[in-house]
């Protein structure tokens, strides 16, 4: 099946943010507008496709579209072509959605903001290079997508770079994503040179006859992209610093989309990890690590942009672990993407409209009792929250359980670890969402009388409510008679998770529903019982320093990268200095003194001379004497 | 009673050399009897004319060829015609540099500084010895390349060397220094010159016979007492070699050049040269041709060392003339390298590279002569800095000029580099144009930094400035500069015909 | 007696002379020096003559010493003018050019 | 049609004409030399229109006889390489002189100087590449030097002397090398049947290894120093941080490509066998100039330090994808060097008017110019995304092209380069960050923005990286088939998928 619309996805958010590049000033007025229009319009392009899908017959349903043959280099063919599957249709729908919701949200959010046109480009850039990059039929048409969005959020991070720190943030979110990149690119690399081609299309068929080698070595290499694009161990401290870019961002890029697009790629490469199992149990382990690191975090942040981001990570530990488990997680795995993307957006956004009426204060300590305030705001994102810490029947708890519950049937000492991590993570979230929650919401204000907390405007609440109806409702859509397995199964093998299995289901969200219900008395115990100080204590426990400091991994990385790495180069300008080009100068000052001291045979005394004439015959004489010998 | 016989001169073939020497012979009387007042005009025009009709003459001659003129002591053939048309042109450009008497005190008698040169410089009198002094030069110089017995070689030799003695002497500023240049030339010429003359005593010796096609039998022939041809050549060569100034016979090569008056510099840099590597081709070409063994290493010795010794030296040198006789000992080198080559293709090559060179440094000199201050010429290199703004197109010319001797193609030299190394290369020599090419690396240093000088440096203000330069003399800069990169542009016309000319009779 | 002799005796007188020129300081003996060495030439010329049994070399010592006395005039000229006007005929006082 | 000859006479034409004008007429001289440049890039595209894409021999052929002596003929002809890098030179060309329209004024010379000199580079630019004549390729070669030296001298800033000296010098030592090379060919050819300079006729011939190796390090080295590989660099840093940002772009943009276009055209044209046996070593290079070009542009203060540092990096690649002997390989380099100029282009452009502007290149004397000079800020930061190769942009394609090639062959120098892609993102963001992004520092509040002709003259240069970086269909249809051409030639055929290959072995 062939489409000629699906450019138009790409192309109306990217035709958006050219308009208000090119327009600058001009379009100050309009720009907004344009680009929310364009946003939508793309959202309605997409409810079409997904329409005449859902028309079309299972195996009928994935279409695609070429635009040219970009580049053609001997046996190296990479077109620049759509493929729009039940995969990707997935995210389309999500990106646009959540995408043009927040369109709305920011603008009013962004209204006070003399940058607000160049906000919107950026935005509908980020949109287009979205889409491209779940739409790309093969590996290096995803790349440009890839790297297309790490590039506007290095644009949005740093937004506001006249803050030094938030250029700085802006860098690193770079600089990491170009770690990862770098994973992608060596993937795209060996996948040619052992296959012969890059496209999904040509790799699925080829994955068969390559060796369990290669296959390992490309799964390791798309690993490490989507560590680094999505925030994984070891590759995750960017996200943290990425609050830094205005809310709307965080919720759009550092939490619903872009975030997510590790999960994507890992999910869309099936067919190389379920042939090379060391990288697939990788992934796992890097998920159920990330999950677990992310929720420690969370639990020492005061700022509750931090906190939620610390969440982002864990949760997409879960996916990322779900998406490890193979054909029997990948599916939920993006169930998991799906509604995290609603509920986290939601709560962001919640932050963000908390942060508005509270004159940008992201301090939770200096928050309290708000919900008085800021009813609609509590309500909304009340409803995340019970959706994320997994509540039936609030999305989460569909999409989360189903993962651990995979985790635990993965089977032996491995299935026990991974589930034993995601239920412990399980627990941890309830305990700092509910922290979040308290901090905020409930106990007594601990806000100076400068700030008038008020309720956002419409425009502002009403993308949190409809976010919020999906947090509540997602769950059951997805899960009604296995509707996104089913949904999914042409692109992702996947097999019913109930064989040789370690746990009843039942027994699992059992389980879970008790660690969840600790975690939540522990935080209420411990926050709504006692007065919380304004102030962050600074006598607190080892643990709590570590993992107020993220567990160290600025730290890690300063102390193994970056130092030496100034190091190295400030060592190598020093040899380019004193020895590459001074061996070219010491060549040059050491033929300048020879003739110097060559000179110095000409000391003006004609006997002197005679002596060299006189000596010169002696010494032909000689010479040619031994020649001739 | 035997019937006299007179010798066979063919006058004709001989008229070129004849011509200079009669206009010498006119010019002395000149000096004699021509009152002071039209004296140097008088000079120089029968001086000019002298060798023009000379360079007409040998014109006339080129497609003769013949041993038996002067009864075999001379041999006319291509590499003879177009060397004596060379060192003509030469002097042709020379005399033009020459006529500019403000380089030459009035009375060589006079004492330095005394009142007598006062006064004979207020007199407003010219010196005009120095044109006869010329002619003679001249004509040793057209002997020279084309002398076949050992008698003409060394009198040739003698003719143009006694002159140059002289003319380096005759400064008006910096007398001491010239008249040491006068002494330092003529102690060691005279010294050189014994050598050549013993060697010549022994290659005599060895093959019985003066005349070099003799010389050429008895080594084909193998017969004779190898010791005396070995002691034979090396001494001839040592003479030759120091009359080109190659290491370590160099020594008075600096010091003449830089003591002398700038236009006999010119000249006699440019002019001795083609007529001594003339000699030096004609000699080891046809007479020492089959001693290639024994001679090759000694040369290819003497010009490695000259290269580099040359090229490396001229780096500290802080006077340009000196630099310039650095110059020309690296040149001296390159040139060995074409007589080495030992083929057609070498000869061809080290005769454009003597024209082009020469016609080069004639150039170089000129500009160099045009640089003063109240005190006469500035040699001293800092005080070049800023003559690009001062006179861009002196400047220019002389960089254009200082190109063409680092080899830059588009310049005559770079045809000329290239030519004559790759006729080495094709003997085999590898090595010499390897090591010819790292010199001329080395050389092309100190060539940009004069130019770096001129115009990258901004000018001090101590009284240094380009005079204009008179007619004659701007004729000589300008055609030397047409000359050097009409050559590098479009030589092929030259180098077929010297390729069409240039075979050695022997 | 053996013809060698004759050249042992010129490549002496050579030998002397180029010595000489290297040793002594006064202009004038330096070239007297110099004389010497045309002068071994001319020794040589002629006993070279008479091994080979013809004329050339004699006629050419002949032509040497014409061309020595020329090289006697002008040099004499030139050491006069130095002496003149340094008031020494030494060669090492004759040193201004050098490097 | 004459295509190459015209091209090249066309900008001679025009600097003739700019070097008449008188001095005061400042402004015609700018726009005679603006409207040469553009007729020039016009007629280079119209040239262009009539290439024959599929015929891998060289097209607009032709040949005259120059100097027949050494079998030097006046012959051009391009292949798809060559005709890539004309239109990259004449593209550049008037985008340079719009640019740096008052580049030139305050100079050490006259303005129209500045313009005569740019002119006569192009010509040699255009003729450089289209040679088909190894002397004549050499003369260019060489020739070339001359005007960006005193481009460099005269018009630079800072140590610029010292810096075009260097520069000089470098280039004349790799020539020089390159020369023994060529003579040494020459005489081979002549020994094998008739002394040609011919490129096909050479590659014909039959070298013993030896010979070949040496000979293909005199060409390797000469073109090492020009492209500049490590440990070959050092001059480009001092050049570029003198010369004016219009010398600096056609310096990196240009001249350098002259080095990785001869390595394609002669290195592995005429010594296939040696280019194979150094292969290894020359990865190696590569490899190091990525890695140590990138640490080293991260270390700089100075953004065109910088720039030069990161062109060396880049200068890494080109050099890997042509050793890497794929067609990947070998296309993605050509257009890497097309890209690279593009990018050096807008880079180095930005980078001069920010400095100009503020009086200083030092990276620290900049801050929050986003907010001061959006649109220049917008222009930097886009250009240092096409050098850090975000896909999209022209140079992605270039880079992911070589990285690709090399892995088929080389997978652990394509993994350790691709490291590179990581450093990028640092020397180019660091820069940014300071510069561009933090708090208006004291001395930038009263920056201006980009004027209407800046915007002219940068518009075009960003729009080509971004068409070509979604479109490089153009470029590479030309490409792919002289690249193929010149890895068979090479004796190289694309390594098997490792599939196909155990498939074939089946």
């Amino acid at each position: 099946m062939t489409s000629n619309s699906l450019v138009y996805l790409i192309a109306l958010p990217l035709f958006g943010s050219a308009v208000l590049l090119l327009a600058g000033r001009r379009s100050d007025r309009w720009g907004h507008i344009l680009a929310t229009v364009l946003s939508g319009s793309a959202f309605v392009v997409g409810l079409v496709q997904f329409a005449q899908m859902l028309g079309r017959s299972n195996d009928q349903r994935a279409v695609t579209q070429k635009l040219f043959s970009w580049i053609s280099v001997g046996t190296f063919k990479v077109d620049a072509s759509l493929m729009l599957d039940q995969l990707s249709i997935c995210f389309v729908l999500l990106i646009t959605g959540v995408g043009t919701l927040i369109h709305i949200y920011s603008i009013a959010y962004m209204s006070h903001d003399l940058d607000r046109r160049r906000f919107f480009a950026y935005l509908n850039l980020f949109i287009a290079a979205m889409l491209l990059l779940v739409l790309g039929d093969s590996y290096l048409n995803l790349y440009v997508g890839w790297e297309g969005v790490g590039l506007a959020s290095y644009l949005l991070i740093g937004f506001w770079n006249q803050k030094p720190a938030y250029a700085t943030a802006a860098k690193k979110a770079f600089v990491a994503n170009r770690v990862g990149d770098l994973g992608l690119s060596l993937a795209i690399m060996i996948s040619f040179a052992t296959m012969g081609t890059v496209s999904f299309a040509g790799v699925k068929e080829q994955a068969g006859h390559a060796s369990t080698g290669a296959l390992t070595a490309i799964g390791i290499m798309l690993l490490i992209a989507a560590t680094g694009k999505s925030a994984q161990f070891p590759l995750q401290a960017w996200l943290g610093d990425a609050m830094a870019g205005p809310t709307p961002v965080s919720a759009l890029i550092h939490a619903a989309t872009m975030v997510t697009a590790g999960v994507y790629l890992i999910t869309r490469s099936n067919f190389i990890f379920d042939a090379a199992p060391t990288a697939q149990l990788l992934v796992a382990i890097i998920g159920a690590i990330t999950l677990l690191f992310g929720a420690i975090i969370g639990t020492a942040k005061d700022d509750i942009k931090k906190a939620l981001a610390a969440s982002t990570m864990s949760q997409i530990g879960y996916m990322v672990l779900g998406a490890g488990l193979g054909p029997a997680g990948y599916a939920f795995a993006i169930m998991h993407l799906l509604t995290h993307g609603f509920f986290k957006a939601g709560m962001f956004l919640g932050a963000g409209s908390v942060m508005h009426g509270m004159d940008d204060e992201v301090n939770m300590r200096r928050y309290g009792g708000l919900r008085k305030f800021m009813p609609i705001t509590f309500a909304t994102f009340g409803l995340g929250y019970l959706a994320i810490i997994g509540v039936p029947p609030f999305a989460g708890f569909y999409s989360k359980d189903k993962i651990i519950e995979v985790a635990f049937n993965a089977g032996g000492i491995k299935g026990i670890t991974l589930g034993g991590a995601a239920l412990l993570g399980a627990a941890i979230t309830a305990f700092y969402m509910t922290r979040v929650v308290i901090l905020t919401f409930a106990g007594s204000k601990r806000w100076d009388d400068k700030a008038h907390p008020h309720e956002s405007p419409a425009l502002m609440w009403l993308p949190m409510v409809l976010l919020a109806v999906g947090s509540v409702t997602s769950g059951i859509i997805f899960t009604h008679g296995n509707s996104l397995q089913n949904w999914l199964a042409p692109v992702v093998a996947t097999s019913p998770a109930h064989e040789g299995e370690l746990l009843k289901p039942a027994v699992v969200s059992i389980l879970a529903l008790v660690l969840v219900l600790a975690g939540v008395g522990l935080a209420i115990m411990k926050y709504l019982r006692k007065p919380v100080p304004s102030e962050a204590p600074t006598d607190v426990s080892i643990f709590t320093r570590i993992a107020r400091r993220d567990l160290l991994q600025d730290d890690f990385n300063e102390a193994v990268f970056m130092r030496p790495g100034q190091k190295l180069t400030e060592v190598l300008v020093a040899t380019d200095e004193l020895l590459v080009d001074g061996a070219v100068r010491g060549v040059a000052h050491i033929t300048q003194s020879t003739g110097r001291t060559l000179g110095m045979t000409q000391t003006g005394f004609v006997r002197s001379y005679a002596m060299w004439i006189l000596l010169g015959a002696i010494g032909l004489l000689a010479t040619i004497w031994v020649v001739t010998l | 009673m035997t019937v006299f016989v007179a010798p066979s001169l063919s006058y004709s073939l001989l008229a070129p050399i004849l011509i200079v020497l009669g206009g010498a012979v006119i010019t002395v009387v000149f000096e004699a009897f021509l009152s002071k007042a039209i004296r140097p005009v008088a000079q120089l025009s029968v001086t000019l004319g002298t060798l023009v009709l000379a360079l007409v003459q040998v014109w006339r001659i080129r497609h003769e060829s013949s041993l038996t003129a002067a009864m075999g002591s001379v041999a006319i053939d291509g590499p003879a015609i177009l060397l004596q048309a060379t060192v003509l042109i030469l002097a042709v450009l020379g005399v033009f540099l020459i006529a500019d008497n403000e380089h030459f005190t009035v009375v060589a008698a006079t004492l330095p500084g005394s009142e007598e040169e006062r006064a004979s410089i207020q007199s407003g009198e010219k010196l005009t010895e120095v044109y006869p002094l010329t002619l003679f030069a001249v004509a040793g110089m057209m002997l020279f390349p084309i002398a076949t017995d050992l008698i003409t070689l060394f009198v040739a030799l003698e003719v143009l060397s006694l002159p140059l003695y002289l003319m380096a002497g005759l400064s008006r500023r910096r007398r001491l220094m010239s008249q040491e240049a006068a002494l330092k030339y003529f102690l060691l010429g005279a010294f050189s010159s014994a050598f050549f003359l013993f060697g010549a005593a022994f290659l005599y010796g060895y093959s019985g016979s003066v005349s070099l096609a003799g010389i050429y039998d008895a080594i084909s022939g193998g017969t004779g007492n190898n010791v005396f041809l070995m002691i034979g050549i090396v001494f001839l060569s040592v003479g030759l070699l120091f009359k080109v100034g190659a290491v370590p016979f160099h020594a008075w090569t600096p010091d003449v050049y830089q003591g002398a008056p700038t236009p006999i510099t010119a000249f006699m840099a440019a002019a001795t040269k083609v007529a001594a590597f003339g000699a030096i081709l004609r000699i080891f070409y046809t007479s020492f041709s089959n001693a290639y063994w024994d001679w090759r290493p000694i040369l290819t010795v003497i010009a490695i060392i000259t290269m580099v010794f040359g090229s490396v030296v001229a780096i500290s040198q802080r006077d340009i003339k000196r630099m310039l006789a650095y110059s020309s000992i690296a040149h001296a080198g390159f040139l060995l390298a074409g007589v080495i080559a030992l083929n057609k293709a070498g000869l061809d090559a080290s005769i454009f590279y003597l024209f082009a060179y020469g016609v080069a440094t004639l150039g170089a000199f000129a500009v160099v002569t045009l640089v003063r201050d109240s005190a006469g010429e500035v040699t001293d290199l800092n005080r070049w800095a800023g003559l690009g703004k001062r006179s861009p197109f002196v400047a220019t010319i002389f960089a254009t000029l200082l190109l063409a001797f680092a080899g830059i193609p588009l310049t005559s030299g770079f045809i000329g580099k290239f030519s004559i190394f790759s006729a080495a290369y094709e003997s085999g020599n590898k090595l010499i144009v390897v090591v010819g090419v790292l010199s001329s690396a080395i050389a092309a240093y100190f060539y940009v930094r004069v130019i770096v000088l001129m115009f990258f440096t901004d000018p001090a203000d101590d009284g240094t400035s380009v005079i204009i330069p008179s007619i004659l003399t701007r004729a000589t800069i300008i055609s030397t500069f047409a000359i050097t990169i009409f050559l590098g542009v479009f030589p092929a016309p030259f180098l077929n015909f010297i390729s069409s000319t240039a075979t050695f009779i022997r | 007696m053996n013809a060698a002799n004759y050249l042992y005796v010129s490549a002496l007188l050579f030998s002397i002379g180029a010595i000489g020129v290297v040793v002594r300081r006064n202009a004038i003996v330096v070239f007297m020096c110099i004389e010497l060495m045309l002068n071994a030439s001319n020794l040589a010329f002629v006993t070279f003559a008479r091994i080979n049994g013809n004329l050339d070399g004699q006629v050419i010592a002949f032509f040497t010493m014409v061309v020595a006395a020329c090289e006697v005039v002008v040099g004499l000229a030139i050491i006069v003018t130095i002496y003149r006007s340094r008031r020494s005929a030494s060669v090492d006082d004759a040193s201004l050019l050098k490097r | 049609m004459k295509w190459l000859t015209s091209l090249m006479l066309l900008p001679l034409l025009g600097a003739v004409l700019v070097a008449t004008l008188p001095k005061a007429k400042e402004l015609l001289a700018k726009q005679l030399a603006f409207g040469t440049t553009l007729v020039v890039a016009v007629a280079g595209i119209a040239m262009a229109t009539q290439f024959q894409r599929d015929n891998v021999d060289l097209q607009f052929a032709e040949s005259h006889s120059w100097i027949p002596t050494f079998g030097i003929n006046y012959a051009v002809g391009i292949d798809g390489i060559a005709l890539v890098l004309i239109l990259l030179s004449v593209l550049l060309a008037p985008i340079v002189v719009l640019a740096g329209w008052n580049e030139a004024v305050g100079g050490r010379w006259s303005v129209k100087g500045f313009y005569v000199l740019i002119l006569i580079l192009e010509t040699m630019m255009i003729g450089v590449f289209a040679a088909s004549d190894v002397f004549l390729f050499y003369v260019f070669f060489e020739a070339m030097l001359i005007p960006v030296y005193f481009l460099i001298g005269g018009y630079g800033t800072g140590a610029r002397a010292a810096a075009a000296v260097k520069f000089l010098l470098y280039s004349l030592f790799g020539g020089l090398l390159m020369l023994a090379s060529i003579i040494a060919i020459y005489v081979i050819s002549g020994e094998q049947g008739g002394h040609t300079f011919d490129i096909n006729a050479l590659s014909q011939l039959r070298l013993s290894s030896t010979t070949e190796n040496l000979l293909f390090l005199g060409f390797f080295i000469a073109f090492a120093i020009k492209a500049p590989l490590w440990p070959f660099h050092t001059w480009l840093p001092d050049a570029a941080d003198s010369a004016t940002p219009g010398t600096s772009v056609l310096l990196l943009g240009v001249l350098d490509k002259v080095g990785t276009f001869g390595m394609i055209r002669y290195c592995l044209t005429l010594f296939p066998h040696a280019s194979k046996t150094f292969t290894p070593v020359i990865i190696v290079l590569a490899v190091i100039s990525i890695i140590y070009g990138a640490f080293l542009a991260i270390g700089q203060k100075d953004f065109k330090r910088l720039i030069a540092f990161t062109s060396i990096s880049h200068f890494g690649f080109i050099t890997l994808g042509i050793f890497a002997m794929t067609s990947q390989g070998h296309s993605g380099a050509t257009l890497y060097m097309f890209n690279h100029g593009f990018s050096t282009a807008a880079l180095f452009l930005v980078a001069g008017w920010m400095a100009s502007r503020r009086g200083s290149s030092k990276i620290a004397d900049f801050g929050g110019l986003q907010r001061i000079t959006p649109i220049m800020a917008w222009a930097f930061f886009f250009a240092g995304m096409s050098s850090l190769a975000l896909p999209g942009l022209s140079s992605f394609v270039s880079e992911f092209l070589v990285l690709v090639g090399t892995y088929t062959r080389y997978p652990v120098a394509a993994v350790i380069s691709a490291f590179g892609i990581v450093l990028a993102a640092l020397y180019i963001l660091l820069p940014i960050q300071r510069a561009l992004h933090g708090p208006t520092t004291d001395g930038n509040e009263s920056l201006t923005d980009l004027n209407l002709r800046e915007k002219i003259a940068i518009a075009p240069v960003l729009a080509v990286i971004l068409v070509l970086g979604f479109y490089p269909a153009p470029l590479l249809n030309v490409i792919n088939p002289a690249a193929a051409h010149s890895i068979a030639k090479a004796g190289f055929s694309d390594p098997l998928s490792a599939i196909d290959s155990k498939g074939a072995t089946k």
